[in-house]
């Protein structure tokens, strides 16, 4: 059935503060507030957006090193996801995970990981996991489309089947995989057809249009919480910046990349919106203003929060107390 | 007290905690309608259902994967790795995934979940399935390992181990699993990290776990016949290491032989070796020895195996050099 | 077209000589000459003997660690392969390797693997390398069903379609990953439509009909070879011994193995022999008191030979002779 | 002599080798197009052409499979793994497949390939990217371990890997790719299992290689103003060890210490130390130190990352314990 008004905003409004605050990260990263490995979201904002806002509060998400967008998406609070980025005591891994490891237990965020392909089993198991516990809640799984070629992505769809598991595997296809073209890593290119060798149903969906990826999850996730058994989804997208923020991306034509900034997701909702009369200009460019305040907020607050205190190198590896 | 086998020690453990724990379940290839390739998950599937004993598909990086995620949100999985030597598959996820997602995520999650792995050489199994490499884990943070020698140590361990809030590797020696040794049918624990000392001696200590425990007490033996008595410490689980039993039992006997079946080159004992001379250079009567493995692939033909691999005897002679 | 009356009594020959080989290892292994782990093949000669008779003697072959058979379609000589068994520096690795790890280089034969899997991406590396050398020579990739849930059959699969190199991926489907029925191992367990997911041409033969499997492989040796790429072949087959000769083999049904034993390919090709006058009675005795003469031969010559000297233990690890 | 930087040494060698031998080919991910993510092998696809320089999936399973296959059967493949923290992915095909398939064959094959692996930390990469494990590599027999610490060791060096006929893995430090320093433009070798002196000294020994070479330097250089002559040994290789040259130097110094970029526990300074303490235990005036990273996933903030990796000062300290 069709997106209400109120979603169709808060999506927008999603959408607008993921863009918003992985340009806060840019800026934060050239200034030297980030290191390490650091993966944008821009361009991408309608695929978490859209899937994970056909999700319960207490369903799982799991993703892969490029998870900024979900932990929003999860409604982790943009302060504790920067923070992390600055590496403070205040972030929402206490610093000691950083850009590709955000986690956030308390609203079912099962994490970020970098090994290309390393969370697919995982999520698979916190499937099994809600199974085994006789509860409905399904676990989304998301990867991108290099990841498609690991090992572990072929025993993570056979296993899921197998037990007839409650996971939506999605599949970011941005038709990259750092420099290498999904073509010339992929001989059957067409991700989800990949699905059907394990008996899974395939879907595709335009990942530019946040609408589309809603309806089309809300009818994925229902299957799938129904006892249908897991399902793959692959949605087609682009990322406007090079894959880390060490990565220029001189590997892509500037033609193909203004192709896709014409399909650019906000202001598409934006039009189809303004269109439908749901909201006016004004509206707009408050939810713009908001964003930038809260990104504004999160990146004063990280600034201002102290680095973890050195006897934090120790903790946190084992649980304490006795073993028996 | 009654006898039993090890691998019935591996049974009753898993029995008594699924019984104990609904959250307790066991996956891994065979260990349901076959009950294990060593008989450890025997009569299991039997007892708490397939749901709760689970046959996977040959794919080790997602059983481990699976367990993780398992572990993550509610349950206590216990992962079987059909041995050891395919655990190398799923390297990535036991190294990267379970031993890091705790201190990575800021404490946030725990990880209760135990891979148990058959493991070790001596029955021609040849190159590529005789690995004890138990010393890539206790390199890597974050994960327990242990290495039971009796099947006393093992049900004690493996149920402390199911109990754990860290990943456990759980490491147990092929040769082992017919070995009859002593366990009472009362429940009991042992914790980690505390060595248990096998034969008391003074003379010089022998640090050993898992199968050269035996040739250690077997090498105590012969030394014993030629006067000197050699103090047998199985230090049991390498993460947790059992540091003050082994320094004080070497501060008595001022020598010490290290004694492991995996290569010796970076394995266990030069650690073990580093920290004794780290703390008792200058109590040490001799330089620390260690015998191990010699540092090629594991062959097949007997005689050479036998070559390859550490018994009482090169335990003996080691002794004997200091 | 039809395969000539002497190659259908080589073929013969063969199945009768890996049959009775196989025998003779049980016996030795019950007697103790031979130890570790020994996989028979006792009731699959039919794969291994068709497939391997359709190439050239330079292609490559490699499999896993049920590669008796596949030895001696290659050629290598009983008594080397029977001292290998014995742990005989007279074997033909030496006595290094035992049952799993047979290897052949002169013979093309790349070895027996004992990691489910293992050989999947080794085998694709030397159809790179026929490539890259263009050669038309072609690799035989054995694997069993159980192989087709590792994630390096997936990873392998997706390599030699992408580059379209010339290997022939032969199933060897048993039915049984040790006592793990393939229903309970594969979500998708017609193994053979997996290679639909890599854009390989898949195929489905009766594994207990060598004829069968002659004829199917010269095709897709053929269309290899000619570039066609990388095909997968499903051989329905059944071993009718233990997976391994510690395994009682109590999970299979009385009923089912006898149903198989119904199918066994050697009196099915004599049958068939007879009938069309290739062959009589007398020749096909002969041929099994050959077979019975070479084993007997092998057997004693591998408990004559010495074992490995002691220096042998540090022999064969690195090439010797200076680095630089 | 002209300087270039670390990741041009890599080219270089690489081209070199290319031109001499058409048998040599690269393959990994994004080594042709983009040229490699450190820019080592920038310029090779268009010099050579995609034949020989081959851009593969996300698999370094097969990576590693394919190299060995190609190995076998007349090439010389130089794989890549983008960096080392993948290779545990790709363990079982280096340790149970390359490492060990010459010695399982009986001598029967060669294995002529090279792993080429980026590694370490230090740039806040995090818990999963931040590895060290080279001791993995050293404990299993049969690959070759290679560390370079300078652009001229790495040129010298990688050109033997490339000839040499046993698996070699080269492991680059990810911080050094941009170090310069002098290469000359003429042809050399530099040959394994000889290690290289980098500052001699009469009070004590630094073992060490990769990164740890430059915070040993620079600890030599505070040391010296407290008029302590410290001898830095790159031991470039680890596998093979030159224990002569160890051994030579602290006979002379008669104190050692360690430093290494990966966990202490069971690192190869636990190797290096016991190997020290056994051949010199009458002649040391003190323990061997160890100086390497904490036991705990590497951190990525910043001041934990640099509260956990070893540095010059850390090593100071551990000169100045003996
Ligand atoms: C096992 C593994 N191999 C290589 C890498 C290095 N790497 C990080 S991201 C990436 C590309 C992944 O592409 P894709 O799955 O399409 O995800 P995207 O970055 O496009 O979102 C690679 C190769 C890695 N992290 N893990
Ligand atoms: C990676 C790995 N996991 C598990 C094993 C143990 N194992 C040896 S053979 C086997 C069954 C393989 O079944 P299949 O592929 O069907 O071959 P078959 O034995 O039936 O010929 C298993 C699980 C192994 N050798 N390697
Ligand atoms: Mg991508
Ligand atoms: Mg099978």
């Amino acid at each position: 059935m069709p997106i209400a008004a109120a979603d169709q905003v808060n999506m927008y409004r999603k959408m607008v503060l993921i863009r918003r605050f992985e340009e806060g990260v840019a800026e934060a990263y050239a200034d030297g507030f980030i290191g390490g490995f650091t993966h944008l979201y821009i361009g991408q904002e309608a695929v978490a957006t859209g899937a994970i806002s056909a999700l319960n509060h207490d369903d799982y998400v799991i993703g892969t090193y490029r998870v900024h967008a979900h932990a929003l998406c999860r409604e982790t609070p943009p302060r504790a996801l920067m923070a992390e980025l600055y590496g403070r005591s205040t972030g929402v891994c206490k610093g000691k995970g950083g850009s590709m490891h955000f986690f956030d237990a308390s609203r079912y965020f099962l994490g970020g990981y970098g090994i290309v392909g390393g969370n697919l089993p995982i999520g698979v198991g916190a499937a099994l996991s809600m199974h085994m516990q006789q509860q409905d809640r399904v676990v989304m799984n998301f990867f991108g489309d290099g990841a498609s070629n690991q090992g572990v992505f072929h025993e993570a769809l056979n296993m899921a089947k197998l037990w007839n598991l409650g996971v939506i595997f999605v599949c970011e296809n941005n038709f990259y995989g750092i420099g290498t073209d999904v073509r010339t890593s992929s001989s059957f290119n067409e991700i989800h057809k990949k699905a059907q060798g394990y008996g899974i149903p395939g879907h595709v969906v335009n990942g530019m249009d946040v609408v589309a990826v809603r309806e089309k999850c809300e009818e994925l996730v229902k299957f799938s919480r129904q006892g249908g058994g897991p399902v793959l989804l692959e949605a087609r997208c682009y990322r406007y910046q090079g894959h880390s923020m060490t990565d220029a991306g001189k590997y892509r034509s500037v033609a193909e990349a203004e192709l896709w900034r014409k399909r650019d997701p906000i202001p598409r909702l934006a039009k189809s919106m303004l269109e439908a009369g749901i909201v006016d200009r004004a509206r707009l460019e408050a939810i713009q203003q908001e964003a930038n305040a809260v990104v504004e907020e999160a990146m004063q607050f990280a600034e201002a929060s102290p680095r973890p205190a050195p006897e934090a190198l120790y903790e946190d590896l084992y649980v304490e107390g006795p073993l028996a | 007290m009654p006898e039993i086998r090890y691998y019935e020690a591996v049974q009753r453990a898993l029995a008594e905690e699924m019984a104990r724990d609904e959250r307790v379940f066991i996956l891994g290839e065979d260990v349901g309608l076959v009950g294990g390739t060593f008989r450890a998950t025997e009569g299991l599937m039997a007892e708490f259902g397939a749901r709760r004993v689970r046959d996977t598909p040959i794919a080790e990086a997602a059983i481990i994967g699976v367990a993780i995620g398992a572990a993550m949100t509610g349950l206590r999985p216990v992962a079987e790795l059909m041995t050891l030597n395919f655990g190398i598959v799923a390297m990535d996820q036991i190294i990267n995934h379970a031993s890091k997602a705790r201190y990575m995520f800021g404490g946030q999650v725990n990880l209760p979940m135990v891979i148990r792995a058959p493991a070790g050489g001596g029955t021609q199994k040849g190159a590529q399935h005789s690995h004890s490499i138990e010393s890539w884990f206790v390199n890597a943070p974050g994960i327990r390992v242990v290495l039971p020698s009796t099947p006393y140590d093992l049900k004690g361990l493996l149920k402390t181990a199911i109990r754990c809030e860290d990943p456990v590797l759980f490491i147990e020696h092929e040769m082992l699993y017919n070995m009859k040794g002593e366990v009472p049918d009362e429940e009991y624990l042992l914790p980690f990290g505390v060595a248990d000392i096998k034969r008391p001696g003074r003379d010089v200590t022998i640090v050993t776990w898992s199968r050269m425990v035996h040739e250690a007490l077997r090498a105590a033996e012969i030394l014993a016949n030629e006067g000197i008595e050699a103090e047998v410490v199985d230090v049991r689980t390498l993460d947790p290491l059992d540091r003050d039993t082994i320094l004080s039992s070497v501060l008595r006997t001022r020598r010490a032989v290290i004694a492991e079946e995996g290569w010796r080159k970076v394995g266990v004992g030069a650690e073990i070796s580093s920290q004794i001379q780290e703390a008792l250079f200058y109590e040490l009567e001799a330089p620390v020895q260690r015998v191990a493995a010699a540092d090629v692939p594991t062959p097949y033909a007997s005689n050479l195996e036998k070559l390859a691999l550490p018994d009482a005897q090169r335990i003996v002679d080691a002794v004997l050099k200091i």
